[in-house]
């Protein structure tokens, strides 16, 4: 029988895969944009399953406007990217780091 | 003057406000800032004569009060109010606020109205702090005092001056912070920042000591205590004349200030309790920093190293009432102790204050302070060598000047106390005079040694005059101390009574 | 809903008027008329204060007062932190035009994207549920982000703004997820069912602590609270001056007050947990803060360690969880916001033509330059080291005293240690003003408003520490202290 | 095994294993492409639940918009493979440990006895026909997230103006041409009398 | 007027004119310096001999006047006052003549000083303060006239400051006298502590009360507090009276000017610690064993000093350790519960002793400060006048019958062999020995000076600062302002012993200021052997001090009129006693070693090490470092590495659910 647990089970598996992406990637900012698209989508799981089981839709209201914001974002973070791009000519993490200490 | 001005008001904000002005005046108008700094000063000084004057010594009561709410949410108020144990140490630092503004007069060529400006505004700040019966009050005057300090010795300092000047802040700061949690704990215990309330809030002996030690932290750095000495020979070596005369004479004051205002009647039991630490650093104090007052190279360091010695006395002389209370009956010479230590710090004041004006004298024209530069120069300047032997030797607790009478006074409490006190106390009459005179030795007389003490001039007559009033104060207060004594004998009574009752028993706890 | 309502948000729905009206207004104007959307700024930012002194749920005798089905709330914490939030906009409209002038980048974007932001601000603290909250938070991050990269040719700004935003979007990832436990374990989104419901379900549900430590995690990187402050310095540094001036001042009241909603409307319940969880973030980062500022010559970099170890004290506010402590928090997070958009203003007033003065070294021998500018500075610095009389004294020892009300003595004892410590980074720059030689002797130009906004809040930063009542009183009396 | 669990676990594990793959490959094409997949996938585990509004918007919104926008700026970047995750290797173990640790903390939540199991979380019942998940949605949002609302717009709309600000760039390598300019133009403007020195006849001494 | 301003006037004026010498120097000039010193110090004398007068003619009893409140602090008064009794008067009478005497003298001595008025005004001053000590009626002021005399003597004895010597002994004087005021300071605390009061009256009219109580200072032993309060006040008194072995500062003091070697640190200001014993004669007759200290301190002082005394070739440095042993003399009396002997010989030393030295002087200005007697001889011709009083001096010293020195050191002597005070027998032995010793130096200081060739040779063209044995011009007989006043101190030197000794020493004229328990109470017993000066001298040849002193005669006028080889002979054949006397016992070494080096290398060590090492060092400044160290590698995390900022939000998001998920 599915439970929440389940799917809760898998909003927390994607969670960390998406975190775990963040922090292995060293050399594809893309790639961490796209992570972050996955956490979105773990935490909008939980949502989803949560709204389902409680039978209340705030949930689901609120998973609308997670993927308008995580639209958003992905436009500003792209144009970000480019900025980047425009500038040093690569988007490659471990070369991001005038800024330190 | 009209009785019901708010003379302690005027005491705190007239240099203050007067400091500001200053500032106004702007770099290039130096000798309007000297001149308006001259006139600020001593109005300030006329004013505090008019305290003394009025002052009523036949009650220990706090007088000329003043009560204003200030932040009122958390029950702060600006609540001023001077005892016996206020009046002589204002009078101290109104006294030496015209006498640092006249001695900077021609030295500091640099940014006159700054310089001006930071004494004023510290002296006023100073006041505020021996006039402060609000807690919060007090602490703000307290630290904000370092300011203007920090400026002073970074601005206008020799050449290791910013290492000392943040030295002396930091160490301050470090220390005073640990004395701010304990007002805060007092604040939220008693619900009153007044601190005569909290001298009747009866705290467990636990508590105390806590407390204790956190004005212990903060006053013992300030007056200083070995071993958190050190800031003190660094910063006075390091900073201008002027300060190093206000920092001697007064700032060092406001550690055995608070001593008296703090620690001892609001932790009566836990001063009690520990009083074996006080006194043990003490003696510290007074014979080890005499040894390393006698190897000194640098006149500043010495006399710096003096003032702790001296400092040690003062310490020594609050923290004796316990062990007398024990010891003899009708525990007679605890007065003794704790007026002496008041007569320590005002004589000390003078003494050290002109100490170092006199070491400024001296760098003025040869810009060094170091012993071995100098000799014979009694031979060029025979009426500088006069005052700064009559302050060596007052300097050495030579009877008839200032600097006999509180070491006299607390010796002798310290003996009602324990032999050994007295004997480690007096050991400073051979240090004190060894350091003192070697020195003098070395700088004052012998023949000439080089050209350049060939060429010194004597003191001019605004340093012949600056060291002429000290001198005065000196011989005054060493000849007829009774003015100065009586001042204080109805709050030290009080202190004392107070001190004798346990605290944590009227609570019942 | 109806119009009373509405009217609630007045002045977030002024605000979000005006932001378009520039937006619109600055595709008709010539590059030499810019001052135009500055003054428009300006006008917004004025009104915008005036709508909000209004407060008609005030003088109904309401405490506070609700719109949008609860999702906004009015409250007098909400109103004095939004009229500083304009109030400080405001002075930094008035540093940055002068920067973006100096530096050729004065472009209205920067006025649409920061009032879009102020709007998110003004919305955040109002927030009074998970959606609000969130949406006013991505509002002020996203435009934050694009300001970040503002100077399109800044290799740094962009560096700063793609760490900013990767961070930024974890840890938004990780509020919602900590939302997401919230919201399953009590199934409402409204803060005030919310603490309904915890309170009839018993606060020590292992699921509500689990989601309550992702919010605070979120909230912890809002505010630069270690180990989640990683991004503050590089932020800071990268980002051009006037951009760090608002994103250092403004949005952590927003921060703020968003904390206040969460952890105390929302999870009052389990303030045993987020007091410990609260006090271990403080204590780090006030002890790392002020170390890490210490090895600093850059004075943005340093600015940021610093701020990062004055959320540590704003957090020490929290603590209690009384209403005094909130005080004690909400005057803080005031009171730095002050002291940091003066600090930068100077950073900014220093920079000569096309060269930022980031160095610490710049500020060499100001007194001598300029002693008006040097004493500014010098109170800005003693007042963020809490030497009093000035302002930033008053700041900690409120929380000092908000961390002893809550029992924790040794955290106060830390925090007072490492702010001696911090002292130290503070002095120095009063070192180099004061003790140094300048190194140039170009003489400091700047206009004239420029010159008046930097002195008023220098003298704020003394005047409301000598007569510091009335702030404090307001801090208090907005949580009914 | 009920129909509903084959299709929860063959969608979840192509779901993992396409997060997997997103993490791990690497072209950055090929990751987004996994990542369209990652989210049909859950779009499917959606239309389980029976949010059906939400699974289709996600499809759009996401595919159709998003993850070509992450298409088309890769393809614009051109960025280079040759030297892709070199350090990967090195610091997998502790990504790993690091990844595993915490899902482990979350999966005792998730697993802790009586928490999200069916006695605490009953499965809901199917919704009965009649019922339009969009629908209820709407009013929802019209009504109660009415302010919400209307901030996602601003969001968007602040989105605009950041992509426009920090990308849009004037060429100042471009050619234009301004009519009313040729029309007003000058002789001066057009020709250009210049003034010289007779050349020296070559060879002439 | 009244009694209290004639008293006040008395040490008043010498303070006036020492402010008006000091301070107006350059306005009144060098005549009217001496002129104020002069008058004041003679209207003081006029003034102390009118007191004299009347208490010894017109029955004006002990005054105890109070002159102003000094201080009032826990319910102590502390007094500035005049306590006039016998013994206080003599001494104001002695000190302001020796000190007029001086005075005069100086004008001649010192002709020729840049300095002179400052010198007028330091000896003035010097009046002053040695009046107060004498007159005080309190301990607080006591200890104010003890330190005032020492810091005068400190100005004078470094007076040429530009000579290291002069300076350093200088200094050595009072560093050495602090010593002893540390000591004294603790008795007046003692006194304090146990009487509550510190006047003379209060303290005297209860001291009995405390005979029995003790105290335990160290641990497990049990000491009278009177024996405590005694030894300590007796230790002011060894550094003052420079007994031994507080005495080092005494020989180098001669740097300072003759006239101060006579008048300080012969005359008065060294008998301030037999007076101040004297006059604390209630509180040590109580105690045996503080007296028995007293009396083998004075006994070792004695004997070893004038041993000393013989071997110098400095002609003051002679008279210098004459003076200690003297003062051991002294000592001893006191020792032996004679006071009154040991304030009979002080005033009688105090003239004889001044006579030498200014006789000295007069022989060191005629040889252009040359003082050692190696290049003397033969002055007798040039100087007859000096050479008579010197002789007289010396009679005095030696205790020559009818001489005013035989009357007061027989006394002494005798009272010696009457106690039988624990170690008196020893003491006796002492004394008898220091007799043929002080005769011994005595005469050899006459011979080396004044008699035999000249040891020196004129050179008129030797210049300023010509070498040893060599003088500019031929020594001749001193202008009269310094001869007067050795005529005027001769006379006493001879006579006062004759005519005061019934009155002074067995007439009970000091009972009323000095207290002796009848036990001990052996001037008495001397005093049944007394029937007149005059008999006591005739009987006096029948005594072993006589025949001592002849022995002594005879020895000096053998070695260094007759048989000079003698000297160079016995120098040779006993040449450790020789350097051993020579070095002064090696006190001097021995003290540089153990305390001066000793002093300075531990304050280098407290510096160094404890001060600028472990405290500065470690805990100051390397907090400091620490901290710094620590930035620097907290700054080495903020890597610029985005996954490294990300994985720390996650390692603290796994560290926050750990703690608070996990272990709940």
């Amino acid at each position: 029988m599915l439970t929440l647990a389940h799917f809760l089970s898998l909003g927390a598996i994607l969670f960390c895969l998406s975190v775990a992406g963040i922090f292995l990637n060293r050399k594809n900012v893309i790639i961490i944009l796209m992570c972050i698209e996955l956490m979105l989508l773990a935490v909008n799981m939980n949502f989803v399953a949560f709204s389902r089981f409680l039978g209340n839709l705030d949930g689901q209201v609120f998973v609308f406007f997670i993927l308008t914001v995580a639209a958003a974002e992905a436009a500003i973070g792209l144009a970000i990217l480019v900025v980047v791009f425009r500038n040093r000519g690569t988007i490659n993490v471990s070369e991001l780091d005038d800024l330190k200490g | 003057m009209a009785s019901n001005w708010p003379i302690l008001s005027i005491l705190i904000w007239l240099p203050i406000l007067g400091g500001i002005t200053v500032i106004a005046a702007g770099a290039q108008r130096a000798s309007l800032a000297r001149l308006l700094a001259l006139v600020i000063s001593i109005l300030t000084f006329v004013f505090s004569i008019s305290l003394f004057t009025s002052f009523d010594t036949t009650t220990a009561a706090m007088q000329f009060t003043e009560l204003e709410p200030w932040v009122a949410t958390f029950d702060i108020f600006y609540r001023l109010g001077v005892d016996g144990f206020s009046v002589p140490l204002i009078l101290l630092t109104t006294f030496f606020g015209v006498l640092v503004v006249i001695a900077g007069w021609e030295v500091i060529q640099d940014n006159v109205h700054q310089y001006m400006a930071a004494f004023l505004i510290m002296e006023g700040l100073m006041v505020g702090v021996f006039c402060a019966l609000d807690a919060m009050l007090f602490y703000v005057f307290f630290e904000a005092m370092l300011i203007p300090m920090f400026l002073a010795i970074g601005m206008w300092g020799g050449p290791r001056r910013v290492y000392a000047t943040i030295k002396f802040f930091l160490y301050t700061f470090l220390g005073s912070v640990f004395m701010l949690i304990g007002l805060i704990y007092l604040y939220i215990q008693s619900g009153t920042w007044s601190i005569l309330e909290w001298h009747q809030f009866p705290l467990t002996l636990e508590v105390q000591k806590w407390l204790f030690l956190g004005f212990l932290a903060a006053f013992s750095v300030k007056i200083p205590m070995w071993p958190v000495h050190t800031w003190l020979p660094d910063a006075h070596v390091e900073a201008p004349t002027g300060g190093s005369v206000v920092l001697a004479a007064i700032m060092l004051k406001i550690g055995g200030y608070g001593f008296i205002r703090f620690s001892l009647p609001i932790t009566p039991d836990a001063s009690a309790a520990l009083d074996w630490l006080i006194i043990t650093l003490s003696l510290i104090a007074v014979v080890y920093i005499g040894f390393v007052a006698l190897v000194q190279k640098d006149m500043k360091k010495l006399i710096a190293y003096s003032s702790i010695s001296h400092m040690g006395f003062v310490t020594l002389g609050l923290f004796l009432a316990f062990a007398i209370f024990q010891n003899s009956e009708g525990g007679r010479g605890a007065a003794l102790g704790v007026e002496g230590a008041m007569v320590q710090m005002i004589s000390h004041g003078f003494v050290s204050g002109a100490l170092f004006l006199c070491v400024g004298v001296l760098y003025d024209r040869l810009h060094s302070r170091m012993i071995a530069d100098y000799g014979g120069v009694a031979n060029t300047m025979p009426w500088f060598a006069s005052f700064a032997v009559l302050f060596f030797m007052a300097n050495s607790g030579l009877p008839g000047t200032s600097g006999f009478v509180g070491e006299f006074m607390v010796i002798l409490a310290a003996f009602q106390a324990n032999f050994w006190y007295a004997f480690l106390a007096a050991l400073t009459l051979i240090l004190g005079a060894a350091y003192s005179l070697w020195l003098v030795k070395r700088v004052i007389f012998g023949e000439v040694t080089n050209q350049e003490v060939a060429n010194l001039k004597d003191i001019n007559a605004r340093e012949a005059f600056v060291l002429g009033t000290i001198a005065v104060a000196v011989l005054l207060v060493g000849l007829w101390p009774q003015p100065l004594v009586e001042l204080m004998h109805a709050s030290v009574d009080q202190l004392l009574q107070h001190i004798q009752q346990p605290k944590f028993t009227v609570a019942g706890i | 809903m109806n119009t009373t309502n509405m009217l609630l948000a007045a002045p977030e729905l002024w605000v979000l008027t005006m932001a378009c009206v520039i937006l619109i207004v600055d595709l008709f104007l010539r590059e030499e008329r810019r001052g135009i959307i500055h003054m428009l700024a300006m006008i917004t930012l004025i009104f915008a204060a005036i709508i909000t002194l209004r407060a008609d749920y005030l003088s109904e005798g309401l405490r506070s007062a609700t719109a949008f089905n609860g999702s906004f709330i009015r409250d007098p914490m909400g109103d004095v932190l939004k009229l500083f939030s304009l109030f400080v906009l405001g002075i930094v409209y008035i540093y940055s035009k002068f920067y973006l002038r100096q530096f050729r980048m004065f472009r209205a974007d920067f006025y649409t994207l920061s009032l879009f932001a102020l709007l998110g601000v003004m919305l955040l603290i109002s927030a009074n549920n998970l959606v609000t909250i969130y949406l006013g938070l991505e509002l002020i991050s996203l435009s934050s982000y694009a300001l970040v990269a503002f100077d399109r040719e800044s290799k740094r700004g962009s560096e700063a703004a793609m760490k900013y935003f990767v961070l930024g979007s974890m840890a938004s990832g990780m509020l919602l997820y900590g939302m997401s436990m919230i919201y399953g374990a009590t199934g409402s989104m409204d803060l005030i069912q919310i603490a309904d419901a915890i309170s009839t379900r018993g606060g020590d549900d292992l699921l509500l602590v689990f989601g309550m430590v992702f919010l605070v995690v979120g909230l912890a990187f809002k505010l630069g609270v270690v180990p989640f402050h990683m991004w503050i310095p590089d932020v800071y540094h990268g980002a051009p001056v006037a951009v760090t001036l608002f994103i250092s001042s403004v949005p952590k009241m927003a921060a703020f007050a968003m904390a206040f909603r969460l952890l105390h409307t929302g999870l009052g319940e389990l303030h045993a947990d987020w007091q410990q969880m609260l006090s271990l973030l403080a204590i780090l980062s006030i002890v790392l803060g002020n170390l890490a500022a210490i090895a600093q010559t850059n004075i943005k970099r340093m600015l940021a360690y610093s701020t990062i170890s004055h959320m540590g004290f704003v957090l020490m506010g929290l603590l209690p969880g009384t209403a005094s402590g909130f005080g004690a928090g909400m005057y803080y997070v005031i009171v730095y916001s002050v002291m940091s958009a003066a600090g930068f203003g100077m950073v900014i007033l220093l920079s000569a033509r096309g060269v930022e003065a980031e160095q610490l070294d710049d500020f060499k021998g100001l007194n001598q330059r300029n002693s008006w500018y040097a004493a500014i500075m010098a109170m800005v610095m003693f007042s963020m080291a809490g030497v009093p009389v000035f302002v930033g004294f008053f700041a900690k020892w409120l929380v000092i005293k908000a961390a002893l009300d809550a029992g924790l003595v040794w955290l106060a004892i830390m925090a007072v240690i490492f702010s001696v410590v911090g002292a130290f980074y503070y002095l120095r720059v009063v070192k180099l003003m004061y003790f140094d030689e300048p190194v140039t002797e170009s003489p400091i130009e700047a206009p004239v408003d420029f010159r008046a906004a930097i002195s008023l809040n220098g003298v704020m930063i003394l005047g409301l520490g000598i007569f510091s009542s009335s702030l404090i009183a307001v801090c208090m009396s907005s949580f009914g202290a | 095994m009920p129909i509903t669990e084959i299709v929860f676990y063959m969608f979840s594990l192509v779901l993992v294993a396409a997060a997997v793959a997103v993490i791990t490959v690497r072209n950055p094409v090929n990751a987004a492409l996994f990542l369209v997949l990652a989210f049909f996938s859950s779009a499917a585990i959606w239309m389980l639940l029976e949010v059906e509004f939400l699974a289709i918007i996600l499809i759009l919104v996401y595919v159709g918009a998003v993850m070509v926008l992450f298409l088309f700026v890769i393809m614009m970047l051109d960025i280079n493979l040759a030297p892709m995750q070199e350090g990967f290797i090195n610091y997998l173990p502790v990504g790993i440990t690091v990844a595993v640790v915490m899902a482990l903390e979350l999966m005792v939540v998730v697993w802790s006895k009586g928490r999200f199991d069916e006695t605490a979380f009953p499965v809901p019942p199917p919704h009965p026909d009649t019922y339009s998940n969009t629908k209820a949605l709407g009013e929802l949002l019209f009504t109660n997230y009415l302010l919400a609302f209307e901030l996602a717009g601003v969001i968007l709309l602040v989105a605009i103006i950041a992509a426009i600000a920090l990308t849009h760039r004037q060429r100042t390598g471009s050619k234009r041409q301004n009519p009313s300019m040729q029309v007003r133009v000058q002789r001066d403007e057009r020709v250009r009398l210049v003034k010289m020195d007779p050349e020296p006849r070559q060879g002439s001494q | 007027m009244s009694l209290k301003t004639i008293l006040l006037l008395i040490p008043m004026l010498p303070l006036a004119a020492a402010v008006i010498a000091g301070l107006l120097r350059k306005q009144v000039g060098r005549a009217g310096s001496h002129w104020f010193a002069i008058l004041g110090v003679a209207a003081s004398f006029f003034l102390s001999a009118w007191v004299l007068y009347q208490q010894m003619y017109e029955g004006l009893g002990i005054q105890n006047i109070s002159v102003y409140t000094w201080m009032v602090s826990d319910g102590i008064r502390f007094e500035i006052g005049f306590l006039i009794d016998h013994l206080s008067v003599l001494m104001m009478t002695v000190v302001s003549f020796v000190s007029l005497m001086v005075h005069i003298y100086t004008i001649g001595y010192m002709a020729h000083d840049p300095g002179y008025q400052r010198f007028f005004s330091y000896i003035a001053l010097f009046t002053f303060s040695m009046l107060m000590l004498v007159m005080a009626n309190n301990f607080l002021q006591l200890f104010f006239g003890w330190e005032a005399v020492g810091l005068v003597s400190y100005l004078l004895i470094g007076f040429w400051f530009k000579r290291e010597s002069a300076i350093v002994a200088g200094l050595k004087a009072f560093l050495v006298n602090r010593v002893g005021d540390f000591g004294f300071l603790l008795g007046i605390a003692a006194v304090l502590y146990c009487f509550g009061s510190l006047d003379y009256a209060t303290v005297f009219a209860q001291s009995p009360e405390i005979a029995g109580k003790t105290v335990s200072i160290i641990p497990g032993m049990e000491w009278q507090w009177i024996t405590v309060i005694c030894i300590c006040l007796f230790i002011g008194a060894m550094g003052k009276s420079a007994q031994a072995p507080l005495h080092v500062w005494l020989p180098d003091s001669m740097e300072g000017p003759t006239p101060i070697s006579a008048l300080i640190h012969a005359a008065t200001m060294v008998t301030a610690g037999i007076f101040m014993v004297a006059r604390m004669s209630p509180l040590f007759e109580l105690s045996d064993a503080a007296l028995s200290f007293v009396m083998l301190i004075g006994l070792v002082t004695a004997v070893t000093m004038g041993l000393v005394g013989i071997v110098q070739n400095d002609i003051k440095r002679v008279i210098a350790y004459s003076t200690l042993s003297q003062l051991g003399y002294m000592t001893v009396a006191l020792g032996v519960s004679a006071y009154s002997a040991a304030i009979f010989h002080l005033m009688t030393h105090a003239f004889f002793k001044a006579l030498l030295f200014l006789a000295a002087g007069s022989v060191i200005i005629a040889l252009h400060h040359q003082q050692d007697m190696r290049y003397m001889g033969g002055l007798r011709r040039h100087m007859p006048a000096t050479w008579i009083t010197a002789w007289v001096g010396t009679l005095a010293l030696i205790g020559f019958p009818f001489m005013s020195g035989f009357y007061s050191k027989d006394a002494i002597i005798e009272a010696v062999a009457e106690s039988s005070r624990f170690g008196a027998d020893i003491a006796y032995w002492g004394v008898l020995l220091g007799v043929l010793i002080t005769s011994f130096y005595s005469f050899r200081l006459l011979y080396l000076t004044f008699h035999g060739q000249p040891r020196y040779t004129v050179d008129v063209g030797a210049g300023e600062h010509p070498p040893d044995g060599i003088v500019q011009h031929a020594p001749h007989e001193s202008p009269l302002v310094v001869t007067v006043p050795l005529i005027l101190l001769a006379i006493p030197s001879i006579v006062i012993g004759y005519f005061t000794i019934g009155p002074v020493l067995f007439g009970g004229w000091l009972s009323d200021s000095i207290t002796v328990l009848p036990q001990n109470d052996v001037v008495a017993a001397v005093g049944h052997h007394f029937h007149g000066a005059q008999a006591m001298a005739m009987h006096a040849i029948q005594t072993a001090p006589f025949w001592l002193m002849i022995g002594g005669f005879v020895l000096a006028t053998v070695i260094y009129r007759l048989r000079p080889a003698i000297a160079d002979l016995l120098q040779q054949k006993m040449p450790g006693l020789h350097r051993l006397l020579e070095n002064k016992y090696y006190i001097d070494e021995l003290y540089q070693r153990i305390f001066v080096s000793r002093i300075v290398s531990m304050g280098n060590v407290l510096w160094k090490k404890a001060d600028a090492g472990v405290i500065d060092g470690w805990m100051v400044n390397g907090s400091a470092r620490l901290v710094d160290n620590i930035a620097q590698k907290v700054r080495v995390w903020q890597s610029g590495f985005l996954f490294h900022y990300a994985f720390a939000m996650i390692v603290g998001l796994i560290g926050i659910l750990a703690i608070w998920v996990m272990l709940k």
